[in-house]
């Protein structure tokens, strides 16, 4: 296994505790009525996003889903920005326009969370594409769940980047759901990773709430696709701590998955790892976690205070010209 | 039968209902319509959610999951499925649960469902119903507020409803159904929670005609979907202003009742068309064109369009509210061509 | 091997000339300007569609593509009407509304050629509908190039196909290009077959220019999906003689592949394979070779003699009511 | 530079080119664009096609492999790479073989292409160009002969352009490639084989603006693509009998220069649109309605849409050539809004 630097261990957690702590307020908020909407939310999941982006720079791109606070915050959009866009505040990443299931950071690399299931694959394959003609060496991560593998973008997306070896590795974050729909309902496959030979491209099926598999995995492919030798499958087998959105009152799940899920914990696992081994102290992790607390009280205060877009708002941004 | 008060959400799943018990060919598909196949709710005789916002709710219960059928996230696929087996002798329903997602999926509905008669020479029918939710108002941003309705009415081959109360939002779905045609229904987010009085039995409201919501003197007012609720608002406010507004609902756009638009247009000589969509190459235009091709000598003023602007839907809630034509912008064009 | 019936025999020899016969005419009489618009031709892969529809009745479905005639031929439709067809005559399959790429005869459970590449699958998921609702034992053939393969369609279809254990069967006629693009070159897989594992069905491959073949794959599969156990993926590898369309000069076939498609002729491969084990006599073969000749020359002389549709039909047939 | 006669097949093949010298970042791809990756005529510097109808043939011999890519059949993916690439620094050129397959990928050009810079709060520009061929007339029957164009006018955040000549099409890619926000660029099936005169070096024709291709006193004529030409012949006709044509060909759909068309009308007092597309939802509607609304006072007589007609296009000769609006047709409109 990959030796990991101290720094990027306090890295990954601090990535994977912000996600947590921004998912868990803004299920409060929303439930407070603050926040409008369609809110997705990825706590359960944080060890996929941050094991992944630990090996990409701003000039990376990602792609992201409908559940994409966890994408953004693990690949550095602002967590002030993202709070106050899920708020449709004029300060927000989107100055308030796209909300939470269109955050965006162009300049991060961040290429949008997405309404539309499956839709990412086309596009970090575009990425990808430019990577590739003007010869850098950026590499785009597609994060996609379990329900988008069903959609004919993802396959053609696959299909396409293996043939023009483009520098995209795909992460199927198989939370076993795709609304309330289980995966081995809507997925005839067993595993959604033995599709790679179908594209005659590497596929794993890792454990997606292990941060250090997910890390693994996820640096052999984007060494591979950084080295020009084309795209990679990674399932990531993970869950969802909470409802589809927000508001869903999750009856679908049983007593026994919930308490699976509790104990498949990604920070959890990933505390009890670092102390055993002896790779960070107590106190270095609880220094993140009030660290983590005070962002997302800073965030929430900012998307609070700040303004709302004036109503010329609607009207721009449309077209660069017209 | 005696009528009740139920939302346009009941009214929907009562119109499946009763179809369904009626016809055993007629069958259900969707993402989530039951909402989790073969969790252990379902040996508990239970679902998870009966659709995306519950629209379907209780019907697997009855039916079970052979005629009522949770679907991947593969809309091309079931909707083309639902269409193969239109052309084959069921009667399916299948559910786009947004119509924001008809670009993954439109090939089949337009250049398959809508085109097979002809293209076969009239040898096959597609007797299938596309529902689908559109609009805006629930803060779900630009890829889950579109209207679109334009571009289905565009297509040679559907029909498109447009229901905006609970009354007939049953009894276009029951026509829908029934008829021999692809029919896109649309679903209005908001008007989902809506509430009226609705007959307990099965009824047809016929499709391609159009209903006059409020008879007035003064001016027609045209108002499709949720906007033939902000037209009743408005008139009721211009009323005290002393202007008399005749509200039509179109119920269908394709085939649209032209005679009777016409017929009110030629009473009131003025109009005015209220229509969420964005403005270009819409069904308000069809409608204005209609009027300046058939009645121009009957025009005492320009005709208005009342519309969303030519631009995506804003999350945010203020400039979402201000996207949105709204009583007073639909009372505004009124006193412009009543001027 | 599956024991074949002399008639059997005999009916797949015929269906093959006919198919043949008709084909070469739609080309002579295309480049004679009798023919206009798009014509795909399907000579050099008459195996496939003969040795699956071998199998089915009239109460059975298939799906077809923009390349349709063989497949027509071989689910028994009506060779005039075809012919009538592709003049754009009032007698015509569809009233000479639908023309070569949408011959259709939806009382023989032929579903329609299709203008859109990978469009059928879908349908033929319907039409398996039906007859699984309905509790029949209807099977649907349904058949696309390789080219679709890599339309998501195919994808969806053959996924949900394989959830639902709709009594469809997947026929890929692998011709080696898509227009004139070779499959090694927009598929990643190395065979289409390989794909029946992505969504967990049985996938063969087989010589497409050997009806033997095809016949015995289809057989199984066919019997599998009437016994309610869901869909089979069957690649066949063949080859079209003419170009993608009539008009296509052929130049990126090399000299070698042509000599080698002269080689896996379906139908001499057949006519030896009689012969050779005494099935059939030449005799019996020369009959039928006379009989296909006269109702192609029958078919050209009614669509010849057919009127046009009168202007009126624009307008007819769009909807049942409006 | 000079100026020669070349077709409009050209003259489009002419416009990529110098702008993938001028530019580096321009690529294209689609399916056939060279015709045949990696075959024996690729070692002889050859290619099979240059395109389904031969419009970027020799692009490959200059440009290269990397810069001018086959695709698979896979209309999303490649065009949604190309809306990709166009966010991340390129400025690609994809080919939608015929409008006819937009079914199968609209999402990638409605939802994300043409959102994603209204959805980003204006941080991303999308600089991509969807070629695509369309119209009836070439006897490829109902999935290979649709207009659609309406369509993409209706969605906010794509500009849609329809050539009608060479010297157009040149100038209206060249403007197209150079813009920021995702085109549509449609390519009558039709014009392909048309020639005209076409200076050889580089030129823009602003998007957005309408040309008066032939000026007249009597009655506008609005004719978009093909329709311009049959819009010509019957004015030459016409002229005969003294009555004056002026055609106003829009060229750019949307944003459309509703100017040039209003002062038109305002001149003419007399409007028939000409648009090959069905006439539910259509732009000739749109044009007509944008005349009622803000120039009814000038309109001395009932505007007419001359359209094809509200079904599939059929197949058989005479019955395309029926369902074609011609000249024949333009006229009998002009001489109805004339009387
Ligand atoms: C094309 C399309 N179809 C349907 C939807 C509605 N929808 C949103 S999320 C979702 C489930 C997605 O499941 P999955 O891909 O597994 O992601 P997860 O929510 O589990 O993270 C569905 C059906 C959509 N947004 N887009
Ligand atoms: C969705 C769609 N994209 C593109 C086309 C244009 N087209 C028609 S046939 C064809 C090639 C099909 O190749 P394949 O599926 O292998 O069938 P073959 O022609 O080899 O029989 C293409 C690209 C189309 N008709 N539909
Ligand atoms: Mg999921
Ligand atoms: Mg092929």
């Amino acid at each position: 296994m990959a030796e990991i630097t101290k720094d990027k261990l306090l890295w990954i957690y601090e990535r994977m505790r912000l996600i947590r702590e921004f998912e868990d307020r803004a299920a409060e908020l929303f439930a407070a009525g603050q926040i409008p909407g369609f809110v997705h939310l990825y706590a359960g999941e944080e060890a996929i996003a941050v094991g992944v982006c630990a090996w990409l720079t701003d000039r990376d791109f990602i792609t992201s889903t409908h559940r994409g606070h966890g994408h953004c915050i693990a690949k550095g959009v602002d967590v002030k920005a993202m709070m106050a866009e899920l708020y449709g505040k004029k300060t927000g990443a989107c100055k308030g326009k796209g909300g939470s299931m269109h955050i965006a950071d162009v300049d991060k690399g961040m290429l949008g969370a997405n309404g539309i299931v499956g839709a990412g694959g086309p596009l970090a394959c575009g990425a990808g594409l430019t990577a590739k003609i003007k010869g850098t060496d950026q590499v785009t991560a597609c994060f996609f769940g379990d329900g988008a593998a069903e959609q004919g973008t993802m396959h053609e997306s696959m299909n396409l980047a293996s043939i023009w070896k483009l520098p995209v590795i795909f992460v199927c974050e198989n939370n076993g759901y795709a609304q309330t729909t289980p995966s081995r309902y809507h997925c005839a496959a067993e595993d959604i990773a033995d599709r790679a030979t179908a594209y005659n491209m590497p596929g794993f099926s890792v454990d997606g709430t292990d941060v250090f598999a997910v890390y693994e995995a996820a640096g052999e492919a984007i060494a591979r696709a950084r080295r020009g030798e084309g795209p990679t499958l990674i399932e990531c087998k993970a869950f969802r701590y909470y409802g589809h959105f927000q508001g869903d009152n999750l009856s679908y799940y049983t007593e026994e998955e919930k308490a699976e899920q509790k104990a498949r914990d990604p920070i959890n696992k990933f505390i009890q790892r670092v102390l055993d081994r002896n790779l960070l102290t107590k106190a270095e992790l609880a220094e993140i976690d009030a660290r983590a607390k005070k962002a997302i009280d800073e965030a929430v205060k900012f998307a609070e205070q700040s303004p709302y877009p004036v109503l010329d708002e609607i009207l721009t941004d449309v077209y660069v010209s017209y | 039968m005696a009528t009740r008060t139920i939302t346009y959400r009941e009214a929907i799943n009562e119109a499946i209902r009763l179809e369904m018990r009626r016809d055993p060919t007629v069958i259900l598909m969707g993402e989530d319509v039951a909402g989790g196949a073969s969790t252990h709710l379902e040996e508990k005789g239970e679902e998870a959610w009966g659709g995306d916002l519950g629209v379907t709710r209780g019907l697997v219960q009855e039916f079970g999951r052979s005629r009522v059928r949770d679907t991947p996230i593969s809309e091309s696929a079931f909707i083309g499925a639902a269409v193969g087996a239109a052309s084959t002798g069921l009667r399916p329903i299948a559910e786009l649960m947004f119509v924001d997602f008809f670009g993954v999926c439109m090939d089949q509905i337009f250049n398959q469902g809508g085109k097979m008669r002809y293209m076969f020479g009239g040898k096959a029918k597609v007797p299938v119903v596309i529902r689908t939710l559109y609009g805006a108002g629930f803060r779900a941003a630009a890829q889950h507020s579109a209207v679109l309705y334009s571009v289905f009415t565009h297509m040679p081959g559907l029909k498109v409803v447009t229901p905006s109360t609970p009354y007939n939002a049953k009894g276009l779905l029951t026509a829908a159904i029934r008829d021999d045609d692809p029919v896109i229904y649309f679903e209005h987010l908001v008007l989902l929670d809506t509430s009226g009085p609705v007959p307990e039995e099965s009824y047809v409201v016929p499709l391609g005609k159009a209903e006059i919501a409020r008879p007035g003197k003064d001016v027609t007012v045209v108002a499709i979907g949720r906007m033939r609720l902000f037209a009743m608002q408005a008139a009721e406010e211009l009323a005290k202003e002393g202007i008399d507004v005749e509200v039509v609902d179109p119920q269908t756009l394709s085939p649209l009742d032209e005679s009777t638009i016409l017929e009110s247009v030629k009473k009131t000589h003025r109009l005015v068309v209220v229509d969420e969509d964005n403005p270009r190459c819409s069904v308000a235009n069809d409608i204005i064109s209609l009027a300046a091709q058939q009645a121009l000598a009957y025009l005492d003023a320009a005709p208005q369009a009342v519309t969303a602007p030519h631009t995506p839907v804003p999350f945010s809630p203020p400039l979402e509210d201000g996207y949105i034509p709204g009583p007073a912008k639909i009372a505004t064009a009124v006193k412009a061509v009543v001027a």
